[in-house]
């Protein structure tokens, strides 16, 4: 238990970092997990080709609101070249917890909408 | 049709321990603890009569049905007939040939809505559902409406959790074709008055289908008495296996509506210039069926009227009544829908803020099965402005202390979030 | 991907006698006989392998897929998953994505004709399909040009039993969309060449529908190297349980296709005012699935695996010549279809003027089970001016002994009808 | 085996009684039996509401067209009201043999065909 939801989860969860909107984003997708409704929207703005900005806005559980939080943290300064190389073990090591097949999908969800967002590849990473 | 083991001797009331040896899967350790299966509404465990029966079925009996006249053909013939006749007697429709064997319920209501929907509906008709339907009883109708002009209603719940029975009066105007409402809902457990709905869709003229997905496995059930149009409902949330769904029809109605699919044993004859419709019920039965299922199912249905449809009411209506109590108590925890007299086995609350699947993963973690997420009920969660519940339903094999274990680990999910 | 039993320790050819053991129903006595199972064309037996994984899945791993997040939820979800994984392998799929769960090839044939034909047919458009197909491939092609208003042609057959190449060449004009045809006629035996019918059909810009209920379980597929746009199997007629079927679809072409029916797990998000899809496959599956049944299904694919589609082919040859030779010795006896190097491990033939049921009844006395009927292709059946015929066909555990006992039953029967 | 196909049966289905068509029938019925493709017509003389004439023509199993036409010979000089009452138990006694649930359909095809033509009732008796 201990394990599922370790401390910085739950502290993403309750004091997400970069949750909100831009004035005039550059790239803005949404998407929800058809699973559970979980929803995640990604607005980034752009300096050149690199992230300047990142924030996120969503509703769900603290596995995906917490992967969210945590994905924003990493994408600044990030090219879009570097996001489209972002995979699932990714996301698993910045959790740093174990996560079933079904969870899977709410922990991804946020790194999926970022790629829909950014080259609209419309899949679930692997 | 046999009586469940455990009870054959004795022919007294069944006691949940006696149930529960039937059920090998609930003997099992999660994470280290006794699993307590609190998701029957998803879908219910299997007693080994039913196990079993399809066991027996693959080992002794199986062969293609209806075409052959082989010792084996004629064997798997007469079970999966058989199988029908009884299913037919649980729910006391007049006769098996109204008994449409299908996948699960939402193809049943596929079935109703492409079938009948198609030749009955068109622009200016309207077709009525409820806001606390499952998907299964929403999509079908939309697309159908979609394809035909016809117009989608819903009748909206009050706060209790109830239909809106004066809403429901306006409504039902002349124009509704056919009223669809489930007879409990999977969310908010609220159990409608069949009868009463079934007799107003019918006095404008509507015919009335309803979604017994929940009802039919957990109350006794009888179309005629009822006088549904038609009844749709599932094998595996019945204590059956997967793969096989009932649609109950009035025999007027399924003799005019054309076919669904087509192919093997749905047709009478077929030229290259065009075919004829076989008679009910395999004209909606288009290829090798479910046989092991039907087989499957049969027993499940022996084993539920071993027990009795009234001792399961009565044994769900005393847990939920108590886990009602036990989570009232609960700070923080909202329950959603009417309260526990008329309501069915099951409960969906929202704990705080913390999201219901959080809840499931910590319940889960102490060896309790419950269901989060929208439980394909999203309008009814758009109503509450919520994205999700936590559900925890009741059969025939839970007990209070898995009640008590719910709560316990509530308390714990609520320390973790700080609650 | 277990090995079945009897063959892990080995490692060397099957044999027959080790593979019977494993399907306990054929030990059983029919009428004072040994059983002898010539019918695995209208559906195969079941290894205790599958019948002990679905066994196996209800005593330990059941629960509803997908929406659940407690440990047997998950586990379901991985076992259902996994199966498509499996069966997509076994057809060298590219993605399990593209394997989409049916009842029945029946099913999986509707709906592409359904889905495919309503979004893609219209007037003026031809839909082709050939003399031999089985039911399940014509009827929801008239039903579908009914509704499009496209017309629909039959490829004819030749006096070998045959599809007729040259009239195939005058039919495929650049008006076809879709050209669905049988891998291997259920009546006649024939295998098609499945490659050159495709290429051919991909020339004038048609779809390639391929019906591979009868070629999937005994001889090896590749989708891929096939290049096919669609193809449907059974389960119940390649070791698996009834009520599983599979459709295999290109990916692009699933992806443009409107749902089949709606309910639970298709959609994305269900508001009242509409609907969005679910991603593939889940577009396709309304509804709690049959989950025990992809389990199972995955168990006889893993058995199918274990023993060698190679082998099969191979065993159905050889019993099929010496079938062929010993029933072309019967006078009065004459074979549908091409010889015994064209076909698959299937022979239907007519007995003087005896009707075939009576034959089938007679064979059935000493315990031999075969089919007899227009067995769900009566177009075939219409060109040869014949009702029906009595058809014994072969799979892994068949033997020439059972041949043997077929031939001098039918002499029985001559003698009875005077012949 | 002796039991299923007994000598009268193979004798009525190799010379059956009362096979072919009548010039002017009052009553005329066709139907198929759709688990096997048996196929029975019968057509119907009558003298007032008096069977005068029955003859049949059809195509399938011995069982099938020897009850059809053992079914010709009892019908002549019934009425029409003694048809309704005709029964499975009819049938079977007729044939004198055990018949299994499949082939029952095959048995009973012809006592359906004269009910759906005589009075309109388009199911398998009782
Ligand atoms: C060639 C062919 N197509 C389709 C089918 C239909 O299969 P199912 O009844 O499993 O849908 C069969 C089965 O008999 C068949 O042989
Ligand atoms: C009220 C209701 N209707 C329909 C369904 C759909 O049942 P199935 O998934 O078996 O088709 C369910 C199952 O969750 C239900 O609870």
């Amino acid at each position: 238990m201990d394990d599922l939801y370790r401390e910085n989860i739950i502290d993403h969860y309750r004091h997400p970092r970069n949750k909100g909107h831009l004035e005039d984003p550059d790239i803005h997708y949404h998407d929800v997990n058809p699973f559970c409704g979980d929803e995640i929207t990604i607005e980034l703005k752009l300096d050149g080709d690199r992230i300047a900005k990142a924030v996120f806005d969503g509703k769900g559980c603290a596995i995906s609101q917490a992967a969210a939080s945590m994905l924003t943290e990493e994408l600044e300064g990030m090219t879009l070249e570097e996001v489209k190389h972002l995979d699932k073990q990714f996301i698993l090591d910045m959790l740093g917890i174990p996560i079933g097949p079904v969870r899977l999908k709410c922990a991804l969800l946020s790194l999926k909408v970022l790629k829909a967002g950014v080259y609209g590849l419309d899949e679930w990473p692997e | 049709m046999t009586l469940p083991q455990s009870f054959k001797a004795s022919a007294i009331m069944p006691t949940v321990a006696e149930i529960r040896k039937d059920f090998p899967i609930l003997e099992q350790q999660v994470h280290g603890h006794p699993l307590a299966y609190l998701d029957s509404t998803a879908s219910s465990q299997k007693p080994i009569q039913v196990i079993e029966a399809m066991n027996r079925y693959y080992r002794t009996t199986h062969a293609n049905v209806h075409r052959g006249v082989h010792y084996l053909s004629e064997a798997a013939t007469t079970a999966y007939e058989n199988a029908r006749l009884n299913i037919a007697r649980f729910i006391n429709a007049p006769s098996p040939k109204q008994i449409i064997y299908t996948r699960n319920t939402t193809e049943s209501l596929n079935l109703v809505a492409y079938s009948w929907g198609r030749a009955n509906l068109g622009p200016g008709d309207e077709v009525l559902i409820t806001e606390m339907e499952h998907h299964s009883n929403i999509v079908p109708w939309q697309l159908i409406c979609e394809i035909t002009g016809a117009t989608l209603r819903y009748v909206p719940i009050t706060s209790r959790g109830e239909l809106d029975m004066e809403a429901l009066d306006s409504l039902l105007t002349e124009k509704i074709r056919v009223f669809a409402f489930t007879a409990m809902s999977n969310v908010l457990g609220t159990i409608n008055p069949v009868e009463e709905l079934v007799a107003r869709a019918h006095a404008v003229g509507a015919i009335a289908v309803v979604d017994g997905a929940q009802s039919v496995p957990h109350l006794p059930t009888d179309v005629q008495a009822m006088d549904m149009d038609f009844l749709a409902f599932s094998s595996h949330k019945m204590l059956g296996p997967t793969g096989m769904g009932i649609l109950y029809g009035k025999r007027e109605l399924l003799e005019a509506m054309p076919p669904f699919m087509g192919g093997g044993d749905m047709i009478r004859e077929v030229k290259m210039e065009g075919s004829r419709w076989n008679e009910l019920p395999y004209k909606f039965e288009a290829g090798t069926p479910a046989i092991a299922e039907a087989v499957g199912l049969s027993a499940a249905v022996d084993y539920l009227r071993g027990i009795g449809m009234d001792w399961i009411a009565d044994h769900e209506r005393r847990i939920t009544a108590y886990a009602w109590e036990r989570l009232s108590e609960v700070e923080g925890l909202r329950i959603l829908g009417p309260g526990p007299e008329r309501r069915g086995g099951l409960i969906s609350f929202v704990l705080g803020d913390v999201h219901p699947h959080d809840v499931a993963a910590i319940l889960d973690m102490d060896g309790i099965a419950v269901r989060a997420g929208h439980h394909c009920a999203q309008p009814i969660h758009d109503h509450y402005c919520i994205p999700a519940t936590t559900r925890a339903s009741f059969y025939i094999y839970n007990t209070e202390e898995e009640v008590d274990r719910l709560v316990m680990a509530l308390y714990k999910a609520k320390a973790m979030f700080d609650l």
